[in-house]
């Protein structure tokens, strides 16, 4: 396997420009998280009213494929209902805790399905799901917020 | 090459050297700090006690068991002439460096009121901003644990350890003060009996213990134990060319012999009814049930191959390697080094920055083109944040490793590079 | 043999029974009690790990640290099939056995206050008398440092679990109960599903935890941590086929998360600052430090091994074997065996003492003939003055032991009496 | 190495019937050692007035190295001034710690001597010497005592 197929076109664009890269003031929900294996953070905040997903901004310092990540999902799921965000996070970790056998439905994930590759490395799934962990953390506390 | 190291004859000794990473590519081996790799001596010694000898030592009066514990008490002495121990009862095997100083730290917090071990509020523990995780969190732990101080010594610009307020943080509280001999992300080595010489004698002045680290300088140049001057040293097996499961602690044996135990159980005690026990001396007092014997008998294969080698040859080989890299790694651009650039006290371990491409994936590009390197904090985090860094990419040379293996690492670092920032 | 196993074909499995004892005789080896000696895909699997992917596990994005990452959690995976683990998470990695009972003792003491499970003045530590000092004296100091009290259950004269006085024993002030599955001297099998469930049904009652030792069980017969309803359980790699410098705790995972760690270090924290740290879940949160890798990964091939036999099929076998042995050796004058002599709830383990003759000497003839069995405390030293004995000698059976072997067991003693008796 | 090289006629005669295995009252000093490693254990009588072994006497469990070895040592040191004393137990101690190239000096060690062939077994050594060492311990003691 060599690097290209890892290292995406897709996911180095969106490294180099990153997609909401910049925290929203007052969000309904600010959480930090932090990939303990090598130390990469992100900080998200989310805004939503409990039903719909109205925007996702964040900072963070990591590898190209956080990076991107967190660009691809911040992008992807605003907009989208809780129910269907939710249901896009869990088909994106599916996909990269497959080992690489589950190529992903370009259909509902979108730019995301260019990381397949990473699942075929171990060490970086994580980077992979940082974001997307802490979105979902978000939202889960969001929705108990609101309760 | 002008050292006295046979690069091609040693990797022929390495098993793993014949193997090929992603694809067809030769393995180069970069990441030494983190664990070495194993000559085939070291594994045959291992096997050579499982279907020879093996047996419980200690344990009985059989022919087996006779063997089984002259090799592990034979593996004692080689570690202890390694080392230049007063005695073989000064060599306790442990499983790792990270237990030999939870050891320590659990055995000092065990230590009864009225004991000189005994540590409490008012006390105060030691250690530098350099320091491993493994010589860090027991330390915390064992301050919390007693309410004693844990204060450092923090360190400079270029990565050396800061003397400014020496004797301010080592004061007259002070119970122990735990250094690392070589830092696992900078590559310095702390001189204790040159360069840093006033700290050792503040800790002897103060009456504290003194814990040497050192996991990163055993394996790499000689260590005499008596010259060190320290009280109780630690290093681990896996780190030495020998098997993974076996550490150090050597401890002076008129301290060993008074320190509280800390794993308790089986061949360790004196006399033991329902209620209490007493212990037997030192080692035995600190290896409770049957020893990891098979890896001792490896570390005792693995000290006799380095020093068969030379510890003094592997520094100076290792000295080059470092010289080569560090002047071939400043080259490239945006690259900066985390750790003194000069070869004074230094170990071959290289961290280093390139802007605008993280660590990892550095680290993944260099594994493409078949070089090993270690990405991340290296357990030691609280110098990723004094340097400002998330993470490195760190190099680290051994005996085995070549000039060419350098030069790949200089030559995949520039094309990683371009790869991230030019493309 | 009206048994399943192939003595013949497993002996050959296992390279040591190719070596000779006392000049020219066999090896005939009763001491499997001690440790079990190693069959060649263990020795195979660790040799694999060294010499093909080797590299610190968990820390490194290269190749070979990937691999050895999937070895070392894939090893993880089988002990917790093995077991019938809910979790491969609930699957710790120690050094041993008795290093697992002193992390749960050193866990459990580290609990501050408002923990469930800090203990304390008041609080009571409930053993037996029938316990390895692995299981004892970790309990003694526990006991000793925080000031709770130890309490034991004792032992009938036939060597099974004296219930006489158990709710009076386990009280509700009782937090932790440590109890072996099986005797390493008796032989005697705790059954905690049978015989013995009125003692977990207490346990359950007064809320205690519960700790199972099974060093002595985990090797011979099917253990299922599911069905056996403890909360904790341990084994050493050693005793099972496995290699020297491995061990296993099995805890339940919702105990596991909240217990705070015992050896701290790498590779186990979540965040940490020079001040404090926090922690990883399990298993990491137990293992500090570059693991012992290649040992996790010859357990491992160990337990896939005994599975492949069969764990039911060894226990067969070998309850055959002590019916031969104890039928054998009661004829022999003046031999009085120290344990049950019937074969329910019992394993391979058969003590015994012969009038006139000192174990000693005993077990100093057997070598003699080429026969290894262990004489002496056994590690059990309270259970020694219960039954008024010095020391006995120990006679234990693993897959590889014959009804042959038996017979020349049997043989040697008659032959060894008449040496030291009729001379 | 058969078994009659190590477990000498001396020694089982010894050990059959062993010398001044009878604690005698009033002892100028009294030890009780243990073998950690098998549980065997001694008490030993000293009678002596600081320049001569009036008298040594014993109980004690144990195997027949053990036992036959308190009783050559308690037989032999009797009468003996302590440096003389001292001497053979160093001697004795030596020549168990050879691994069995030390072969004992007959005219000093005298029965002693049986004890050599003990010297190749080395879990054994500590039984042939556990009354030996008790002996020293309860000599410095009453040496101690004097002064
Ligand atoms: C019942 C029992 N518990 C605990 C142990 C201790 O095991 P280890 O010495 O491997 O830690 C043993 C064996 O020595 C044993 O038989
Ligand atoms: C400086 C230093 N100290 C301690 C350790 C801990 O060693 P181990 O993980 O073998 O216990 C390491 C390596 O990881 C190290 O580099």
């Amino acid at each position: 396997m060599d690097l290209d197929s890892l290292y995406q076109e897709v996911i180095l664009d969106h490294y180099k420009r990153p997609l909401n890269k910049k925290l929203e003031p007052n969000p309904t929900v600010q959480v930090h998280h932090v990939n303990t294996s090598c130390g990469d953070e992100v900080t998200l905040n989310l805004h939503t009213d409990g039903r719909v997903v109205a925007k996702i901004s964040w900072e963070g310092v990591g590898c190209s494929i956080s990076q991107a990540s967190h660009s691809v999902m911040s992008d992807l799921l605003k907009g989208k209902s809780v129910e269907e965000a939710l249901g896009l996070v869990d088909e994106f970790q599916k996909m990269l805790q497959s080992k690489g056998i589950d190529a992903g439905n370009e259909e509902h994930l979108q730019d995301g399905v260019a990381f397949a590759g990473v699942a075929k490395f171990p060490a970086r799934v994580k980077c992979a799901l940082l974001g997307w962990m802490a979105f979902k953390d978000a939202l889960q506390q969001s929705i108990a917020k609101k309760r | 090459m002008n050292s006295a190291i046979n690069v091609e004859k040693i990797k022929s000794e390495f098993p793993i050297f014949s193997r090929l990473i992603r694809g067809d590519q030769p393995l180069i081996y970069l990441d030494s700090a983190a664990t070495s790799q194993k000559p085939l001596v070291v594994l045959d010694a291992e096997r050579n006690f499982y279907t020879k000898h093996n047996a419980a030592a200690h344990r009985g009066a059989h022919q087996l068991a006779e063997e089984a514990t002259e090799l592990f008490e034979g593996a004692r002495s080689k570690v202890a002439r390694f080392l230049n121990a007063k005695s073989e009862n000064e060599i306790i095997f442990t499983k790792s460096a990270t237990e030999s100083i939870n050891l320590l730290a659990y055995s000092l917090g065990n230590a009864r009121p009225g004991s000189k071990f005994h540590i409490e509020k008012g006390d105060r523990i030691v250690v530098s901003e350099m320091e491993h995780h493994a010589n860090l969190i027991p330390w915390q732990e064992l301050a919390a644990r007693t309410g004693a101080e844990l204060k450092w010594l923090g360190v400079t610009d270029e990565g050396r350890l800061a003397l400014s307020n020496l004797e301010e943080i080592i004061d007259k509280r002070t119970k122990v003060v735990a250094l690392t001999h070589q830092s696992n992300v900078l590559g310095t080595i702390n001189d204790f009996n040159g360069a840093l010489s006033q700290v050792k004698n503040r800790i002897k002045e103060v009456g504290a213990l003194f814990l040497v680290d050192a996991c990163q300088s055993v394996p790499h140049l000689k260590v005499d134990v008596q010259a060190l001057g320290a009280d109780f040293l630690t290093f681990s097996g896996h780190k030495a060319v020998g098997p993974t499961g076996v550490g150090v602690l050597w401890g002076r044996n008129e301290l060993l012999d008074e320190l509280p135990p800390f794993l308790t159980g089986g061949s360790m005690i004196e006399n033991v009814t329902m209620e209490s026990a007493t212990y037997l001396p030192a080692p035995k007092r600190f290896e409770a049930g049957v020893p990891n014997m098979a890896q001792a008998v490896g570390l005792g294969a693995a000290v006799d191959y380095l020093e068969k080698i030379s510890l003094d040859e592997i520094h100076q080989h290792e000295l080059s390697l470092t010289k080569r890299a560090i002047e071939g790694l400043k080259q490239i651009p945006g690259l900066s080094i985390i750790g003194p650039e000069d070869l004074v006290d230094r170990g071959a371990v290289v961290s280093f920055a390139v802007a605008g491409v993280h660590p990892h994936d550095l680290g993944q590009a260099l594994d493409q083109y078949g070089i090993a390197v270690r990405t991340g904090h290296h357990c030691a985090w609280p110098l990723m944040r004094r340097y400002k860094v998330v993470a490195t990419t760190r190099a680290s040379f051994y005996l085995y490793n070549s000039e060419s293996d350098v030069d790949a690492l200089i030559e995949g670092v520039a094309r990683a590079r371009k790869y991230f920032v030019e493309r």
